[in-house]
């Protein structure tokens, strides 16, 4: 237990650590070496444990993930990834360093054990509750209560359905979800037509509806204006394009 | 001797204490004499008179306390029981709720349903007089249970616990996750 | 308006009350206007300054309350046989620095900015009344939500969240890199 306190006072967790290692490697905070970084922070980890010092899972969790962001920069053509996972990093850190500067000042500014106050005086007042309120606040209270206590149970089976089983949406339907849209307004844009799907199999079967209008001459693609119009219009099934 | 600020070190402390606090403790807090200590009472009592201030000090047997005059206790009181007034908040009406729904439940009940510690709220519960002790549970350490009272049947509008409102069959989320598609047809069908 | 008469009441009010108590109660209950309760508090606090008293009125966001100077702590704790309570720690005043700047908050998001667990810390700081539950978030899992108390604004000697001290602005992408580190440099040397 003493031990394991140690080192919780040494360091409030792994971001109190890493930032400790930049400062102390002269590191950019801005663009972080990952490499040289995790080869301290593994330096750090097996030194407690040497010193047989109970290590929490925070910090091996954080270990593994700077891992992985050094495996995403050996990868070829990962670039973009590995960019975002090292500013994740690096925003947590600026974040997480803000806090302790803040918690510094607050500190300073504490004088709550100096300051004495004084319990209410024994006066005789009628501390009963006299407001009302209709019953059902009470259903939604216990049901806000049960919240957490219901989600320690394992999740239903159902629960994972939609996981499992992405609902299909078939090219018939979106052809004439698309048809449908066209008879109200005539002509419209075609990212509206993809932003009306919640899942890329939506999108996918408005494409592919698009393409099997387009084919039987329905619809037309209005050259670089993005835009649908119907063949019921009487227009050019297909215009020419420039 | 600095009777000034005796004096103000005497009234912080007696102020802070609350309770009546005996003067041989305020003594050697201040080492002083405890005469020195009554005299100071007397002048601060003096200038409590003199300044026409609500407060007086008042001995009882070897001990001082601090308290206003008997004229303040009405506007007192009427300040003070306009606490009655304030809703009870969130936190509160689920406590009171899971002893409702689960009447006779120990704290450790509600507490294990919220995930966090309910004791203040359990606490300024009794002394609204919405819930009340049932006795002790016949389990390990005789924990102390909990129900509610003929105040709170009367402050949601209930004659009896039976007319407590029913608990819906399904879990809530499905509903919610119902209508939420109901919703989304909405959207389709613009 | 006789003042005179306003400011006793308003002192014992304060005095009996003990915990912080609103201006809107105090002016209800003398059948006042708010803004005459709050010139009178300013009187009273001007009165206690002048008079050498060891007492003030610390306002609390729309409250009151009545203590005693911090320069009295030491001789209060001694005459109330007061262990001086440990100071908070490095990671409670972490928590509540995360707390009090961006409130209401859940606990997970106090952990993601610590990268640690920090659920009894923030049990401890229940306790100790420097946070409180602020209902829950109306988001998916309706956590609870937390936010600080009276207690927190008299501890750090403020009389609202809008004196918290002004944060370092997030650096910017380029702009302030050698500034900020420098500041954080400073920082780390502690």
């Amino acid at each position: 237990m003493d031990t394991l306190s140690f080192t919780v006072a040494e360091y409030q967790g792994p971001l109190d650590l890493i930032l400790h290692l930049i400062s102390k490697h002269k590191l950019n905070i801005f663009d972080i070496d990952i490499s040289s970084l995790l080869e301290q922070y593994l330096n750090a980890i097996n030194s407690w444990k040497e010193q047989n010092l109970e290590v929490s899972s925070e910090f091996l969790e954080m270990a593994s993930r700077l891992v992985y962001i050094k495996t995403v920069s050996l990868l070829p053509r990962h670039e973009e990834e590995h960019e975002k996972l090292r500013q994740d990093l690096t925003g947590q850190l600026i974040e997480y360093s803000i806090c302790k500067q803040a918690a510094k000042t607050l500190g300073s500014l504490y004088i709550g054990q100096d300051i004495f106050v004084r319990g209410p005086a024994p006066i005789k007042i009628d501390p009963t509750y006299t407001l009302t309120h209709p019953a059902s606040v009470l259903l939604a209270a216990l049901s806000d209560a049960m919240g957490r206590g219901a989600r320690r149970l394992p999740p239903s089976q159902e629960v994972f359905e939609p996981l499992v089983h992405r609902p299909i949406v078939s090219v018939t339907t979106k052809i004439f979800s698309v048809l449908r849209t066209l008879r109200v307004d005539g002509r419209v844009k075609l990212d509206r037509l993809y932003r009306m799907n919640t899942d890329r199999s939506g999108v996918i079967a408005t494409f592919l509806a698009l393409l099997e209008l387009m084919k039987s001459g329905k619809i037309a693609l209005q050259n670089d204006q993005v835009e649908l119009i119907s063949a019921g219009k009487k227009q050019e099934p297909v215009s020419s394009p420039r | 001797m600095n009777w000034n600020r005796l004096e103000r070190q005497i009234e912080a402390i007696v102020f802070a204490a609350g309770d009546p606090i005996e003067i041989s403790r305020i003594a050697q807090a201040l080492d002083v004499e405890e005469s020195v200590v009554r005299h100071c009472i007397n002048r601060i009592r003096e200038r409590y008179f003199d300044d026409q201030s609500p407060f007086d000090l008042v001995m009882l047997d070897n001990a001082v306390q601090m308290c206003t005059l008997p004229e303040y206790g009405n506007v007192i009181r009427s300040a003070l029981e306009l606490r009655r007034t304030t809703p009870l908040s969130q936190a509160a009406l689920e406590v009171l709720a899971t002893i409702a729904y689960n009447q006779p439940v120990t704290r450790s009940f509600v507490e294990q349903v919220r995930g966090v510690d309910c004791s203040s709220i359990i606490r300024s519960l009794v002394k609204k007089g919405l819930i009340e002790e049932a006795g002790r549970l016949n389990i390990p350490g005789k924990p102390i249970a909990y129900r509610t009272t003929p105040i709170f049947l009367r402050s949601f509008g209930l004659s009896s616990l039976e007319q407590l409102p029913v608990l819906p069959e399904e879990p809530e989320e499905e509903k919610g996750e119902a209508k939420q598609l109901e919703g989304q047809m909405d959207f389709f069908e613009l």
